[in-house]
Parts: structure tokens; sequence; C-alpha cells
């Protein structure tokens, strides 16, 4: 019914689309920089990748709430605070030799990093099935304003509870412990986020293209089409908070790792803001997008502050540069608007 | 001459819509475009009232280029929309939606209030609890409550009862009996070609045919409009 | 050369404390013409994880011998634990947390302004040569804000008419205000670092309530005595330090501040002159590469401090005489005098939880 | 406790709540009536406080920062709204969210830059100092009875404003549907650049009032707009009367439940401990409140389209 | 007599003041096409809307089957086969028609709570919907994005959506509305060929489409269901002609 100028698409599409080609480049880079850093001896590079990474795993994990099943989580430091404080405490106890609880049974801490990174997303879980139970009710903006509401809760708790430190937060002063390989090591520990980064975008992948994902994705797009398919929004849209809180929670356990260090500031809006820039930075619902979000935050905040002390007015430029003239982030920048089939 | 589109195009994105259309409306005149479903009635009406931006041809209202002018602008000078689906304001009330855009002029809520008693009854009632046939008389109100040269109509009677459908009809004649000048599309022939003094039709985004209803052949209809 | 990499706040709230620390810092190097010095700055933005990142490119990227400048006790702990474990020295201007003047000391790290509970410990007993029965104690709640209580009621004999804890960041307290007014009160003893400290003493003179005030010197120090104004008048604050002592050295760096920076310094810029001179002093004894060494001379604190005496005890905090000052109007400039001895030769309440010698 | 102390603090609740209406006020009238999440209102507040501080002090009068403050802090927004904002009503919330936090940056390190990084004098006028006695309530700061009705004022014109006036009635209809508003004829484009300076006046205002109470610094905005956006989620977005319900409920329930969370406490534990958990519990409780209502009414107590 | 598929018994809806449902009972049997007409803001998409599940009645009940759904969910009556249009088209629009039908047979087929299989490969699921896609006249558009899709097709996607529930009954309000006359009559005969299948409850202000298609029809007026006939007895009655037909029975 409608005629184009032009020829659409050649009819022998390249295997490759460009979208593909620089998720492609993009994880080379980072994977192939600190690797380089590390044969000169510059631990300092493998850190900051490190540090991308982790974020870039937290961006993930926000982007599939978001996304995918339309929930403008503004609460999401919640989960990666979460995720930090258990590193934290179960390494406190470890270290001071103390038992967690010890009634009704006894939980002792533990500097083993994969019970660790089961115990927090599982907490992670439980506490987004509490929130997720209450916020989703609402919708919209409200939704974004209830999930920072019980975020700052959290946040005002971790303040206030001298137990852990309070404001001046937690030490961990030896990296906990994976089995076979040497965590202290930089690049080791590198590698093991590289490879949790790729683990949580190959589930989100995944999730996005089952069953589930089709029904989580139109509960975004349009609620009243699921349930008149017959598909309960509440159910599927709790599952998909769930999850995103359990990816952006191991997140947060990393970073503790990575920081030797847990504090409140792990839970503070503006650490929510944060990833939430990593998400739309590197632009909404593509599968790499918070990759080259994060990275590009780090390297934005590291470099500016290195020229200026004014330079939050340059980073405040650049990002509004970035949401002004590149819709859909820089992702939709290159690669143009996200398709879904 | 009131309105005059020559070689209108516009797009979508990088779809183009409009191929090609013309257009002209003599005062007091009431023309009706014909079509069938997604042939570009609504994108011209649209591209007139200068909510899509044309990529190429002139429109001119009033001896004026609408050309890059903004679509408030255009208004002002005296069209009047009723546009597709209504869109009336759902968080505003009936009256609201009537007073919010109103111009001085001939027409005023009493009048509009007499036009469709139904909206009077429910004037305090937020639009987005009417029904359809309730919302189109709102919709059709608050562009004659903005006093226009030029009416526009586009798909006016859809959704509507029978009833309404005829009053509705018996509305637009009396609007074209007192002088005033309308642009229409419809899906009812029936009651539309006897009311037109012309008629355009669209065919992929062209204007294919224009001249008096009465002279529409059974074979273009078919071929056309698909009758 | 010695690399020294400072790590402090040079950007949102609490700024003004960082960029005195450096300009105090920065002075004190420029007067002593150190040419073997290369000073790195950075800007923590108030960000424990930001602080930790910049720890982490001085010791591993820029291979600094020395890091200092932070303010704020729960950047020092992010930063301070793993850097001094790692080798790299710390020397701290200003944060002074318990834990690493207890428990986690460490030989590394040195402290040339206090413990955080000093100025607190101070005012308590400042309380009781000023003869205060009932007084009214309020901070925020979070870390130090409940250890600055305890450090005053450690000195404090008098009966308490009141403690309250408040919301950390609060910025109206006519609640509070209108607590101190009922309680009966004769003094009211606060620790609101910051703008909760102007709100406060500013709706504190609004309030007609005129129960004598002290505090430490935070919310009275030379960054912010101005925005309080006229209703910062006649308060008592305790600080090591107070532009008005005599000696040559303070009278050199108050001099050499207002001339460098066009302002009068804070506590916060005599904590970071101090710092650097306590560096530049062991420089002269010993060779930084040398680490036990340099760890030596430092420890001997062999400077000129501006507050004049001062020693290192076994935990590497100092051990000094802590004044009461008052606010008073100078040439029509808002300022602190020194009215008193709060407290002399005062040592930190966890030093005996330290296992150095 | 005192039956007059418990009624002075309810009137303390009150005057806080109304201090955080002033700020709500023009957040949910952007929010609300535009659709638009603004971060930077916060940013709008810290400008009228900067211009009113640094006017008074040139000028030694109160009021004419006042309307410095006012004044400045509306053009700052109309300035946005042009260059910035404009180009954000048909974007997601997600762009908002994300356009305005770099505005925060922007404003305060622009702040910064202007007046430093010290904060400034800005203390009342002396005409509204000292204390009056109110019934029950022996001396009550007068200032503070005087924000308390300029914030009822305001509440009382916007309100007239929005739902009385044809500029309010075109407003909201632009909130629904711009594109049909504009093809009546109405140029919604200077509309909203009025309507967002409008509510960046207000935030001016509030800062100006404000400030003087408390201290005008960098980053003063962003706990208020926090509050803030609290305020008129639980009282329904763009809803005047909302947001008016929403502050004084969280002015009181923060007041009082920091006053007697403590106090009820000490029934059941030490007094240390009363004092810590009851000053960790109240800060969390406005949050709580928000969580419980939205949980039970999830478009807040007065929502405005239904 | 045949067991009714669906049945309404007593309905009473009111929005404040304004009584939208009074008392109204009805039922759909089997093979049958009941059409539901009335004037403007009689209250049918609101009864629609109670049967769907969307707006919840004051009183009385609705049977599915035989069974009492009034108190499920929008989703759990729609899975137990009440399949629906809008009066306003409600589709997911960034995605394909096919997508958008692949959602209702996947629900039809089960749980949606199916995370490792990817529907991209799921060669039976696709199918299927393009079938469904293929029987409302949609062949060769099923990769297009609905939002790029015109107003009538639309309303062809949002048909073979219900359809793909295998629904025992569909629910259609003003299925017409907005297609060109070519559009209503292939409608029409598509509607004709499923009767046998799925009965359906017709709401349209197109008599033409309504006069053939009907076995019956209900006139619902301010709320109340006043007459209930064939075609013909409709047709004839003074009092539909005055409330709702005008001139053109
Ligand atoms: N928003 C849009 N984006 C992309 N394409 C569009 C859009 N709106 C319409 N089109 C396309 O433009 C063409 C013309 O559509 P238009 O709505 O003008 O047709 P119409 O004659 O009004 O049809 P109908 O009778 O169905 O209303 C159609 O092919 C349609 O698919
Ligand atoms: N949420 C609501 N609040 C108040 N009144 C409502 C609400 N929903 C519907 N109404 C009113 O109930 C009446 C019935 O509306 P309904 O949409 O059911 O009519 P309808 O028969 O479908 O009309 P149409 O054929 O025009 O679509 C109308 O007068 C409408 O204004
Ligand atoms: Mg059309
Ligand atoms: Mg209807």
């Amino acid at each position: 019914m409608q005629r184009t100028d032009t020829a659409p698409k050649p009819v022998s599409m390249p295997k490759l689309s460009r979208e593909t080609i620089v998720n492609i480049a993009v994880m080379a880079i980072l994977l192939a920089l600190p690797l380089w850093a590390s044969s000169i001896g510059e631990d300092y590079y493998v850190n900051l990748a490190s540090l991308i990474t982790i974020f870039a795993i937290a961006g993930v994990g926000l982007n599939f709430a978001i996304g995918q099943g339309g929930m403008v989580s503004f609460g999401h430091a919640a989960f990666f605070g979460i995720g930090g404080y258990t590193t934290g405490i179960a390494a406190f106890h470890s270290f001071e030799e103390t038992l967690f609880v010890a009634m009704p049974f006894a939980i002792s801490g533990t500097n083993q990093m994969l019970i660790i990174w089961i115990v927090a997303m599982v907490i992670c879980g439980i506490a987004a099935l509490a929130i997720g139970a209450i916020s989703l009710r609402t919708e919209g903006v409200y939704f974004i304003m209830i999930t920072l509401a019980f975020a700052q809760m959290i946040y005002y708790f971790a303040i206030s509870w001298p137990t852990y430190g309070g404001e001046d937060g937690l030490s961990i002063y030896l990296r906990n412990q994976l089995p076979m390989v040497d965590a202290e090591s930089a690049l080791t520990f590198f590698l093991v986020c590289f490879i949790l980064l790729l683990g949580a975008i190959f589930v989100s992948a995944r999730l996005s293209g089952s069953r589930f994902g089709a029904a989580l994705g139109t509960a975004r797009m349009n609620e009243t089409r699921l349930a008149t398919s017959g598909i309960d929004p509440f159910p599927i849209k709790l599952t998909g908070f769930v999850i995103s809180a359990m990816i952006t929670g191991l997140a947060g356990a990393l970073f503790a790792e990575l920081n030797g260090f847990v504090g409140p500031s792990m839970l503070s809006w503006h650490r929510s803001g944060e990833i939430m820039v990593f998400v739309i930075l590197g632009g909404v619902g593509r599968l790499y997008g918070p990759v080259i979000g994060a990275a590009l935050f780090v390297l934005l905040e590291t470099y500016i502050g290195e020229w200026t002390q004014h330079w939050q007015l340059l980073l405040g430029l650049a990002l509004l540069g970035v949401v002004l003239f590149a819709r859909g982030g820089v992702m939709g920048m290159i690669a143009g608007r996200a398709r879904h089939d | 001459m009131l309105l005059e589109v020559k070689g209108l195009e516009a797009h979508y994105g990088a779809a183009q819509a409009l191929f090609g259309v013309n257009l002209s409306i003599n005062e007091g005149e009431m023309v009706a475009m014909l079509g069938r479903n997604g042939m570009g009635k609504s994108t011209t009406i649209s591209s007139i009232c200068q909510m899509v931006t044309p990529t190429k041809g002139t429109i001119e209202f009033c001896g004026q280029s609408l050309n890059r002018m903004s679509s408030h602008k255009a208004a002002r000078l005296g069209l009047g929309l009723v546009p597709e689906g209504r869109r009336c304001f759902p968080n505003l009330s009936v009256l609201e939606n009537l007073s919010a855009a109103a111009r001085k002029g001939a027409w005023t809520l009493d009048r509009v209030y007499d036009l469709f008693p139904r909206l009077k009854e429910r004037k305090s009632q937020s639009a987005n609890t009417l029904s359809g046939g309730e919302q189109q008389m709102l919709a059709i109100s608050r562009a004659l409550m903005t006093n226009p040269k030029l009416l526009i109509l586009d798909e006016a009677t859809e959704g509507l009862a029978p009833v309404v459908r005829g009053e509705i009809w018996q509305a637009i004649a009396r609007l074209k009996k007192e002088g005033l000048s309308i642009l229409i599309v419809d899906k009812t022939l029936k009651e539309l070609l006897p009311l037109a003094d012309q008629a355009v039709i669209l065919e992929k985004g062209e204007s294919v045919w224009a001249g008096r209803p009465d002279t529409l052949t059974e074979e273009m209809k078919d071929r056309y409009l698909g009758l | 050369e010695v690399k020294i990499g400072m790590i402090t706040t040079l950007s949102g709230g609490g700024s003004t404390l960082g960029i005195d620390v450096r300009d105090g810092f920065e002075l004190a190097l420029k007067q002593a013409g150190a040419s073997d010095v290369k000073l790195l700055v950075e800007d923590d933005a108030r960000k424990p994880d930001v602080a930790k990142k910049l720890a982490d490119k001085f010791i591993q990227k820029d291979k600094v011998d020395i890091l200092t400048g932070i303010i704020w006790s729960n950047l020092a702990m992010a930063v301070v634990p793993a850097a001094t474990r790692k080798g790299t020295l710390y020397i701290s201007p200003n944060a002074g947390p318990s834990a690493l003047a207890g428990k986690a000391c460490h030989e590394n790290y040195f402290n040339v302004a206090w413990q955080n509970d000093n100025l607190h410990e101070a005012m308590g007993s400042h309380a009781n040569k000023a003869d205060y029965k009932k007084t009214f104690i309020l901070a925020p709640n979070y870390p130090a804000g409940t250890d600055a209580l305890k450090g005053f009621k450690r000195m404090y004999k008098g009966e308490l008419a009141g403690e309250l804890f408040t919301k950390l960041g609060q910025d109206d307290y006519a609640a509070e205000i209108a607590q101190i007014r009922a309680s009966g009160a004769d003094s009211v003893f606060f620790f609101l670092p910051g703008g909760m400290g102007i709100a406060f003493m500013k709706q504190y003179a609004q309030s007609g309530v005129d129960v004598p005030v002290m505090g430490p010197a935070f919310s009275f120090s030379q960054d912010i005595l101005p925005a309080i104004g006229d209703a910062a008048l006649g308060v008592a604050n305790s600080s090591q330090w107070g532009k008005d002592i005599e000696s040559e050295v303070n009278a050199k760096f108050v001099k050499g501040f207002k001339e460098a920076y066009g302002r009068l310094p804070s506590l916060y810029a005599s904590q970071g002159y101090d710092a650097a001179n306590l560096i530049l002093s062991a420089m002269e004894k010993a060779d930084v590469s040398d680490k036990d060494d340099f760890r030596a001379a430092l420890k001997e604190a062999d400077f000129a401090s501006v507050r004049g005496d001062f020693k290192f005890g076994n935990n590497n905090h100092p051990i000094q005489d802590i004044y009461v000052r008052e606010v008073v109007k100078e040439d029509g400039q808002i300022t602190n005098k020194i009215v008193g001895v709060a407290i002399k030769g005062h040592q930190d309440a966890y030093a005996s939880k330290c296992r150095m010698k | 406790m005192t039956a007059a102390l418990i009624f002075e603090q309810v009137l303390n609740g009150l005057q806080f709540g109304l201090t955080l209406f002033l700020m709500a006020a023009g957040l949910t009238l952007v929010f609300g009536v535009m659709g638009l999440i603004n971060l930077a209102h916060g940013s709008l507040y810290m400008v009228g406080a900067f211009c009113c501080a640094w006017i008074t002090q040139q000028t030694g009068s109160f009021w004419l920062g006042l309307g410095g403050g006012v004044l400045g802090a509306a053009a700052a927004g109309a300035l946005i709204e042009m260059l910035v904002i404009r180009r954000l009503y048909d974007r997601d919330h997600l762009d908002q969210v994300l356009a305005t936090f770099a505005l925060i940056l922007i404003f305060s390190e622009g702040t910064r830059m202007v007046f430093g990084s010290m904060p400034l004098y800005l203390n009342i006028p002396a005409a509204l100092g000292g204390t009056m006695a109110l019934p029950g309530v022996e001396a009550y700061p007068v200032y503070r009875l005087f924000i308390i009705l300029a914030a009822l004022a305001v509440a009382m014109l916007l309100y007239l404003l929005i739902s009385k006036t044809r500029l309010g009635m075109r407003i909201r209809a632009g909130e629904s549907d711009r594109e049909m508003i504009a093809a009546l004829g109405v140029d919604i484009k200077t509309l909203y650049t009025i309507v967002f300076a409008l509510g960046a006046a207000i935030a001016g205002l509030s800062g100006a009032l404000v400030g003087a109470l408390r201290s005008v610094q960098v980053g003063m905005g962003e706990p208020v707009l926090i509050l803030a956006f609290v305020v008129i989620v639980i009282g329904g977005i763009g809803s005047i009367k909302g947001a008016l319900i929403g502050s004084i409920l969280i002015g009181l329930v923060d007041t009082l439940g920091r006053i007697f969370i403590p106090v009820i406490l000490k029934f059941f534990m030490e007094n240390a401990s009363a004092n810590s958990i009851g000053a960790a519990l109240s800060s969390m409780l406005i949050y709580l409140m928000m969580a419980g209502i939205l949980a039970v009414k999830p478009k807040g107590l007065f929502n405005a389209t239904n | 007599m045949t067991k009714p598929v669906l049945e309404v018994k007593g309905l009473h809806k009111s929005f404040g003041a304004l009584q939208a449902t009074k008392n109204v009972s009805l039922d759909l049997k089997p093979n049958e096409i009941h059409a539901l007409i009335g004037p403007n803001g009689a209250g049918k998409s609101t009864l629609i809307g109670q049967i769907a599940g969307w707006i919840t009645p004051d009183s009385g009940s609705i049977y599915l089957d035989g069974e009492d759904v009034t108190s499920e969910t929008v989703a759990s009556r729609s899975r137990k086969g009440l399949g629906r249009s809008f009066q306003v088209s409600s589709l997911a629009m960034e995605v394909s028609a096919r997508r958008n039908v692949m959602l209702s047979v996947q629900a039809s087929q089960g749980s949606s709570f199916r995370f490792w299989k990817q529907t991209k490969s799921d060669e039976e699921l696709r199918e299927t919907a393009r079938n469904w896609l293929r029987k409302v006249g949609l062949s060769g558009r099923e990769d297009i994005a609905v939002s790029e899709l015109s107003h009538g097709e639309r309303r062809q996607v949002e048909v073979a959506c219900a359809l793909a529930l295998a629904p025992k009954a569909l629910l259609l309000d003003e299925p017409m509305a907005g297609l060109g006359p070519t559009g209503s009559i292939q409608l029409t005969e598509f509607l004709e060929e499923i009767r046998p299948e799925i009965p359906i409850l017709l709401i349209e202000h197109d008599m033409d489409a309504v006069f053939r298609l009907a076995d019956r029809i209900t006139v619902l007026v301010g709320g109340a269901a006043i007459l209930s006939g064939s075609v013909d007895e409709i047709r004839a009655s003074a009092l539909v002609r005055e409330a709702y037909l005008g001139e053109e029975a």
C-alpha cells in the first residue's frame, strides 16, 4: 500500500548487523585492553576495566527490567548495595570468626566467592520479590518513585545500623576466594568479572527470546494486550523484576570485592541514577548497551576528572549531548533504531 | 479560492505516504475526499494542518502560504480540525474541552449545546469516560468553537449509532447551508455524496480524479472505492 | 623525589574542607621551596568508591610514596586499610575514625589532625569548667555523630537535659529547638557538620532560645562562619588550632595563606599545612625509599606545628592541647578567638586498643 | 511531655510540610501538567537562593533579593526550557531523567564557578525576625509563620490558575495531546515555556525563602528534591491539592516521628539504643509511609486524572 | 435447549450517579451471532468490559461454559476461552503482527513461564500464528510492525489475536469501525465462516453487517436491555426505530 523512495534493504542481508559488529568490537576492546595493561604491569587499568565490567553487569540487570519489562526502577542501588553488603558481611564474619546468626541455627561468615554470589543473588531475589510485589501495583512515575522510596529506606537503615559500620561502611581486608584461581590477581579477577558479564548478557538474551520474554516484552508495550491474551501481567513482571535484581545484586557483590569495601553510598539514589545512566547512555533495551554506557561513564568520570576540577560541568554537558543528539543512546546513534523482528 | 493544495508530497520517516495530491476548495463549498483505506486521506489532512510537514508541494489558505508555518498559526488562520480517532482531551471535562481553544465568533457554547444537547447533559464529566459517540460530538463541537473558516472532518461519523449519525449529517448539512466551507472524509458515501459540491479521489497517495460527485461513474466507484 | 597523591573533596557538598586542606598543603610546600616533592591532587567528590579508585590509581599507576588528603571518615575507611597494608604511607590531614586509632591502627598510618572524638572530648571538659550542669546534646545519626556524643559524655560530668540523634542531612531543626526549650537545659552541645550546622545556628538564633551553645570547631570554622553570620557570635567551640596562637610559624602560615588565597585560613587549612610540614621534616632525616627509616622520621614529628606542641602517641595520633575559641567580630569579619585551653596534652581514648607501642 | 509542646511540634510539622510544599508545588506543576520529570528542579531552587543571597548582599535589602531570586530562577527556567527541556516532552521518562540529571551537574558546577564553594550568607530580614506568642506556644518565630502564609498563598493561586483559568485548561490539554491542542490554534510551545518558568519561579521563591532559614550552598536542592518528589507522589501527580496535603502529611509524620519514636521506644529499651534506633526508624518513616500509601492507592491520594 | 456458552445474569454497574448497566441478563448460545446494538453511551462497551473482566460489576454474575467467572481476572477469563477485540485497537505496536498473535497462541498452549527455548526458532508457534493471520486476510503482512499497519489492518490483527486463543466465545466491540466497504464485506464473510465454531457477541453500528450476520439482536438503551429478538422483530419495532435506527431500517 505504500511506495518507498529507495529499495528498502538489499535482499541478501549480510549476516552481521551493524549492532552485532559494534557489540563484538566493544567486547573485544574490553577484553584486550586489560590483557595488554597487565602484560606491561599496569594493574590500575586492569582494575578500571573490572570496574567497567561490574558496572556493565549492574546495567545489564537494570536493562532487563527497563528494556524488556518497561519497569523503570530508580531503586536498583538497593540490590547493588544488598549484593555488596552480603559480601561485606560474610567477609566480616569470616574475618572476625563470628557468627552471622546464632539462633535458631548457626550461620557463619564465609570467604568463598561462589557461595557469597549465590547467597547475594538469593537475598536480592527475596528483597526484589517483596519490593516488586508492592511496587508493581503502581506504574509510570509512581513506580519510579516507589522503587526510589524502598531504596532510600534501605539506605537510611544502612547508615544508622552500627553493627556493620553505619555510614563508615565495612572494609573487606582480604579479597574472598575462588576455587582454583588466585582472585587477588587483578587480571584474574577481571577475567572472572568478564565471564560473569558474558553470562549475564547471555542469560538476558536467552530470557528475552523465550516465551517468558515475549510476555514480559508485551507487558512493557501494552499490558492490556497481555492480559487479553490470557497472561496475567503481574507474575510475569514480578519475575522479570526479580531476575533483574539478582543480576544487579551479583554486580554489587563483585563491586565490593573490587573495592575491598562496602558502604551506604552503594545504596544511595545517586547510585541508582548512575546505573540508569549506564543503561540510557548505551541505549535502552540493547543487549550490550550497558557495556558501552558503563565504559563511557567511567572513562568520562576518570579522564575529565584529571583535566579539571570542574569535571562535573563537562560530564553534565557530555551527558546532555548524548540525550539530546543521540536518541536511543550511543548504540542508537551507531546502529540505528532498535528492531524487534 | 479558500484552500489550494498543489503537488503535495509527505513522508513518515523514510516511507512516502503522499505522492502528489491536488485539491482546491472555494468559499462556502463542501469537498469530499474519497479513497480506500490507507490511501492517504488522513495524511493529506495532517499535512494541511501542518501536523505532518510536507516534503514537497504548496498549500495556500486564504491567500497565505501555510508551508513551514507552525501548526497553531495555521489553525488560527481558520482551520477547524475534527481528527481521525476524535482525540478529545481525556483529562478535561466536556466544558473545558470546548472552551480551552475557543475563539470568538458566531459559534458559542449555547449554539453548540443546541446542536448536541447530549453534551450539555455531560458538561462536567471528564472526556475519557464519554461513550464513543459522545466523544465524536465533542470533537466536532470543539472544532466549531474555534470558529473556523474551513471545517475539516476526518471520519466524523465513525462508530456512531445510526440515529446519531443521522443527526450529525443533519448538522453538517446545516453548517454547509450556513455557508461554512467543509473538507470531509467519510465512509458512508450514501450520505456524503448528495451533500458534497466537489469530490476528490485519492489512490495510493495521489489524487487521481476530481469533479462533481454526480459525475462519478459506477466503474470508478468500483475501481477506486471498492464498491 | 617524593611523590604524594592527594585524594580530597573538591566538588559537591563539603568541598570547602578539601579545598582548604589542599591550599594549606600547597602553601607549606611553596613556602619551603620544596622542589623535590611532586604533588598530585584529585577530587573524590565525597564518594568512597571514587576515592578508592583514585587510591588505586595513585598507588598502581603513579606509584606515589605517600597518600593524603581524605576529609571524611567513610572515605578513609574505604581507602586507608587497604593502602597501608600494601605498604603505602598515609598521612591523614583530617579524618580520624576510631577504628584506625584503635584495633585497626597501622604503622603506615599517621594522623596530623586529631582522632575524631578529640574535639568533642575537649568540649565535654570545657563544659565542666564552665560549670554546666544540664547540657542538651545532639548529633546526626551516623558513626561520627554517635562518636561525637560519646566523646562529649566521656569527659562531661554533669547531667544530660536530653540527647538527640537527628537525620543525616536534616536542615530543619524547629522540632529539636522546641525540645531544647522545653527541656530546661542550661547549655547545648551539638555536632552538626557543614550545612546542617549553618541551618541549626540560624534557626536557633531566630527561635529566641538563649541557652548558651557550644560545639566542636567544625561548625564554626572559617569556611562556614560567614554563612552563619552574627548568629554565631559568642559561641564557644573547641579546636586544636586558632589563627591567634602566637608563634612564628603560625604567623607565617596565617599571613601567607591570606596573601596567597585572599581569605582567612580555616582549621582544615592548618591541618593541610601541618601535614605537608610533617612530610617535609621526615624527608630531611630519611629517604622515602627506605620505608622503616622514613616511618621513624615521621613518628618523631620533628616539625614546627602551627598549633604549638605536637607529638604522636603510640597509635600515630596526636597528643596535643585543645583550645576553646569564641566566635567574635574582628574588623567587621566574623572569626574565632582563643579564650582558653579546654584540655592539655590530650590523647585519644582508643590508643590503648592499638597493638603498636 | 506537655500538651503545649506537642501542639508546638504539630505546628512545627505543619511548617516543615509547607516549606516542602513550596518546592513540591512547582515540581508537580511541571511534572504533572507537562509530564516532565525534572530532577533539575532542585537546581532552580538553588539558583533562587543564590540570587537572593547575592542581591541581598549587594543591596542590603532582603526584599529586593527575594524578587531577584524569583526572577533569576524564572529566567534560568525559561532558558533551559528553550534550550533543553523543549526537546524532551515527547521523550520517555528515562531520557528526561538523564537530561535533567546532567542539568544538575551543570548547574551545581556552574554555580560553584560563579559563587565559589563557600556557603553564602543569607539571613531573614529584621522586620520578620523575633518571635511571637501563639495560643499554646510561648514563642514562635515570626519568619516561620511568614513562610506558612506564603506557602498557603502560593497553593491558592496555583489551584485557581490550573483549575479555573483557560490557561490552566490549555496546559492540561497539552499534557494529554500536544499536537491536537496546537492544531486547535494554541501556541503550546510558548505556553510551556511560561509554565516551566512559572514552576522555576516558585522553586526560586522557595529557595530564597527557605535559604534564609537554612544554608545557601551548592547542592542544597538535592535533599529537598527527593522529599518533594515523595510529596507529589503521595499526593497524586499534577494535583496541587494533593501536593498540599502530601506535604503537610510528610511534615507532620517526619517531625512527630523523629520526636516521639525515641520517646516511645524508651519504654521498651535502654536510652542509648532507643535514641539511635528511633532516629534510624524516623529517617525511614516517610519512605515507609509513601510505600504504604502507594501500595493501597497506586496513583496517590488525589490523582488529577480520575 | 442447548446450553449457553456465555451467560450474564442480573448485571448492575453504576459510575457515580450514572447507571451504566441496569439489570442486564443475556446469553450466547453455540453457533450463534448475538448482536448488541444501542445508541452511543447505552452501555455496550461497559457491558463487554464487565464480561471480559476489566470492569467489576456492582452485582450480578457471569458464567462461561456454565462456570461462574465473575471474580476471575481478565487473563484467566481469556485463558478459559473468552476472546475479545477492543473498540479502539489495543495491540503491541512496536512488534510485528505475527508477534502479537504468537502471544495468544503461546498463552493458549499453557504457561508462559518457559525461560529457555527461543520463540524465534519455535516453528510451530510461528506457523500457527501465521495461519491465524492468513485466516483474517493478512497473508504477506505478518512481519510488518503493527505501528506501520493501517487502521483497518490493525482491526484484523486484533481479531486474529482473539481467534488464536481458540476461544469458546468471542466478544467483538465494533470490529467494522474504520474498515472501508471492501474490508467490511470481507470481515462479514469471515465471521459468517467461523460462526459454526465460535459463537460471537457482536457490538456494531454498521447495520448492514448486523442485519446480515445476527441470529439474535439485543437492544440496549440507557444501560438496560429493552428488547431482544430476531432481525425482523427488531427491524419492525417502533421503539428501536426511534431510539436507535432512525430512518435507516
Ligand atoms: N504514523 C504513521 N507512520 C507510518 N506510516 C503511516 C502512519 N500513518 C499512516 N501511515 C501510512 O500512510 C499511508 C496513508 O495513511 P492514511 O492514514 O493517510 O490513510 P487514510 O486514507 O486516512 O486511511 P483510512 O481510511 O484507513 O483512515 C498508509 O499506508 C499508512 O500505513
Ligand atoms: N469510568 C466511567 N465513569 C463515568 N462514566 C462512565 C465511565 N465509563 C463509561 N461511562 C459512561 O457510561 C455510559 C456508557 O458508556 P459505554 O462506553 O459503555 O457506551 P457504548 O454503549 O459503548 O457507546 P458507543 O457505542 O458510543 O461506544 C456513557 O454515558 C459513559 O459516559
Ligand atoms: Mg484516515
Ligand atoms: Mg462503546
